[in-house]
């Protein structure tokens, strides 16, 4: 296998919040079938807080981790907390990633943020601007 | 837990009469075989035996044998040393575009010193049309290497018909048979190329020793400079206990290889036939008539081979993949891409390689585990989820 | 009879502890470190731990060894990958007169290439005098590559001087420790060289696993392409077995240098003071006191070393030569030609090499047995006849 | 060792007709120490034939083994019998002998030519010609 932590394995083995959200607050989607990795983040929002994230990962085990991880992460943070989410924190809770799989990382703290994103602009188009 | 190895295509298991064969090199001292005293003597003869016995695999005469650490060093010297050998004739090089790295970054080194690379394209199946060989022929063409057995997709090329022509055009021909050789029939005279390479690891005999096979009068430039071991074309001291290995195992291969052709390509041919039949949306890579008798590989649409690799591994299965995310260069298997398979479908490659360990427990095994891996994979993956939309209410449903 | 193997410098016996520790990768199915699945990780995990022993007997951090087949890989990794990475600074090299052909003949294969060399020449013990090393040096020079130890004649070079010299002209010395790594201390911290050869077989590991350690952020152009094996500096198929093999003799000798270089040591000084005192008109080889533990090497007047070796053998007894007649291009070993030593002189070369396993009878029994088979050698011999002859009723008299 | 021949190696343990012959009818001295081998013949002739024949040989075994099979091969032969012993008919004899050791097959038959060609001389010069 990769050299994955246990922790990754554990992630990987069991991911956390897999699934769709349906009629989600927002839907962050980044990567792409051709460069190896795609994940699509479905948030719901209560309060200014992440009530729920759940996602759809195709990918390796560390995309999987990743995702499952940053899911973990964002639930129950507040939108500022989450958007602070990076993929240096994500891989410090997943115990380190390879070298050659940080870009995974990357992915699952855009992805969320994305999400996050589209949830701030469909509200400030509605003029709600909850967050400001 | 049941452990199943089905990456024989990476390294195969020795055979208990290898190891036996190889246990008096290990076990006293084993010397070296350009020393003068009886140590050396030992050692010597039972470099001589493997080399007869590696040259009666492949029908060659024992003093074309070459002795070397890995296929890879068989394919470097080969590529590099014959085309140095006839660079005053030109500095043409033809390959296919689905050789291992191992010929085609040997190429591309070349290139670097001035030589010009073709490569032959091969269809959807994997293989190379000789026609097409022949087109990319110059008159300053010094070498073509085509490899014999492809361990990723286990298409095997026509080189029967590719010799031809490169011996009508006097071009030599190497082939990498690191996959075949061993594990079909290979013989240098019926064949009709100028050099072969191929290693003991992919038939049951250990890892660290492979050969070079040159026809008598080809040339060819050493890529060691040192002593004269190998007559002068492969310095160094030799790994005597893993030679002998190989000589064993190149002499039951030679005594088995029609029941273990047998064995392997029934197992096959389950995997081929039932598995995309399990798993919807599943494709066999290769073609399914010239082919391996170990290889079975496919893509599976929809996720992603590392993914697999894992999940099949926490249930005692291993294969390997030509996925993006399984390669350190998180590159598809450019064997895949040369074949036009999309990257999409190639991140989704699963390669099943037989061994003669393999029973038919271990495929029914397989074709058991595999499909809710499968299932699972696709129940977390958005490409699953929007092809599934996409055709709601289709004939697609059902997957769900 | 009884059988002594003195010939420890061209390949070592296996200590039963490097055995034990290859037999798990032999008895069972050895993985390839590159396969994703639990034999993959076994088979990486033993290599990454072989790595760190080697690392640790020189000094080095684990990620700076690059694990070859055999010395002369690494010899011809080092010369011609570091010489070629740096060839738009230059195209000198320089080396010492007396390496190994690996390191030489690759550096001929250099000169072809366009590139100059430079011989440093020895003095009559075979030691490299620094201040020619510096003299040497030209602002094109590229790479120096100065042996540590001889395997022939013993000479340990002043590594560490001529390091300062290259360090202050900002050459990269590359040094191939073949003979003396796992034998004596060697530390590439403070030898302060920047790349280093090492063989495991040199030192009681198996043949088939060497290793070439470069100093971090020191360029070389690999010489296998393929695979990323290795960092991408070595592609190619692991031999596991090997490379564990090598790790354990490294880890042995690191905790049993002391005790084995003293053993050695004694050995060696009671062969080089008594064969002499045994046997007239024979010269030790070689720096007395700047010599590796195990070597004792001289040259007897009036003999060829071949037949000396036949006799020995027929006794039970193993060692080697320089002499033209036992080598196969039929040249004296250019180690001692450099030295000074005439051709004549050069043809009664005999190198006893010796190793833990020798015991005080061993050296004894070389003793009784070697000075008989010179007397009937020379009594053979035309050349002795005629000195006897010169020499008649004058103090030479006393050896007919 | 060399790959030497079973006729080799007994020829080399245990060689015929090593020394001198004190005032021999004829001597030959081949090869130089430089080069590896050099060998001196020593032949005693009576009616025209090779009564004795001695050696002292300076080589590998290879040459030791010559020595001893064509000395040998050439006792009790007439002189132009001796004469046409050759390299090829040594090597032979010897069951052969490795490639890179030809050398020293020749050596011998052309030692014993040039101690049969001394003594050929020295009887010319001494108007003798019992050869003739
Ligand atoms: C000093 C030295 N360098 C290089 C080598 C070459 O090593 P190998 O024979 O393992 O290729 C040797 C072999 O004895 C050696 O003694
Ligand atoms: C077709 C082919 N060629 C070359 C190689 C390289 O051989 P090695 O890994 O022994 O260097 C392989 C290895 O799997 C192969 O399958």
């Amino acid at each position: 296998m990769p050299v994955y932590s246990e922790k990754v394995m554990e992630h990987f083995m069991n991911p956390r919040n897999v699934g769709e959200i349906e009629n989600p607050d927002g839907i962050g989607e980044v990567g792409n079938p051709i460069c190896g990795d795609m994940m699509t983040f479905y948030i719901k929002v209560k309060d200014n807080h992440l009530e729920d994230v759940k996602f759809k990962t195709f990918g390796c085990g560390a995309a999987i981790a990743v995702s499952s991880m940053t899911s973990e992460m964002a639930i129950g943070k507040t939108l500022d907390e989450a958007m602070k989410i990076t993929p240096g924190t994500v891989a410090t809770q997943l115990e380190g990633l390879p070298k050659n799989k940080l870009h995974c990382s990357n992915l699952g703290a855009q992805a969320l943020r994305k999400a996050i994103e589209d949830y701030l602009n469909k509200n400030r188009a509605q003029g709600g601007g909850k967050n400001d | 837990m049941r452990k199943v190895y089905l990456d024989n295509a990476a390294t195969t298991p020795l055979l208990p009469e290898v190891r036996e064969s190889m246990l008096p090199f290990l076990d006293e001292l084993s010397g070296n075989p350009s020393s003068l005293h009886d140590w050396g003597d030992s050692a010597r003869e039972a470099v001589a035996e493997a080399r007869a016995r590696v040259a009666r695999l492949i029908g060659a005469g024992a003093e074309e044998i070459i002795f070397t650490s890995c296929g890879t060093e068989s394919n470097n010297l080969a590529v590099k040393g014959l085309a140095l050998a006839r660079q005053n004739k030109g500095r043409h090089l033809v390959a296919s575009a689905i050789e291992h790295f191992s010929v085609l970054h040997s190429a591309r080194t070349l290139e670097k010193m001035g030589f010009e690379l073709s490569l032959v394209p091969v269809d959807s199946s994997g293989m190379v049309d000789p026609d097409d060989v022949r087109q990319s022929l110059r008159p300053d063409t010094v070498l073509v290497s085509i490899m014999h057995g492809s361990n990723e997709v286990g298409t095997v090329q026509p080189i029967k018909e590719i010799a031809r022509i490169t011996r009508e055009h006097k071009v030599p021909l190497h082939t990498d048979a690191v996959a075949t050789a061993g594990n079909i029939p290979v013989d240098v005279g019926e064949l009709g190329m100028d050099a072969l390479s191929l290693a003991g690891n992919q038939f049951y005999g250990p890892q660290g020793a492979a050969a070079l096979w040159v026809r008598p009068g080809v040339r060819l430039i050493p890529q060691f400079d040192g002593g004269v071991q190998e007559g002068g074309r492969r310095s160094g001291t030799e790994n005597v206990a893993a030679i002998v290995g190989l000589g064993k195992a190149a002499e039951l291969a030679s005594d088995n290889m029609t029941v273990r052709m047998g064995h392997l390509s029934r197992l096959r041919d389950r995997l081929l036939d039932e598995l995309p039949r399990r798993i919807d949306h599943t494709v066999v890579t290769g073609d399914t008539t010239s082919r391996l008798p170990g290889n079975a590989s496919f893509c599976i649409e929809f996720i992603e081979g590392e993914s697999i690799l894992m999940m099949l591994n926490s249930k005692g299965v291993a294969a390997s993949s030509g996925s993006a995310c399984t390669s350190r260069a998180l590159k598809a298997s450019h064997v895949l891409i040369a074949m036009g398979i999309t990257h999409e479908l190639a991140q989704g490659s699963i390669v099943f390689s037989l061994g003669v360990d393999n029973s038919p427990e271990d495929v029914g095994y397989v074709l058991e585990v595999l499909p809710p891996i499968v299932d699972r994979l696709r129940q977390m993956s958005p490409l699953y989820a929007r092809f599934i939309k996409g055709s709601k209410g289709g004939k697609n449903a059902r997957l769900q």
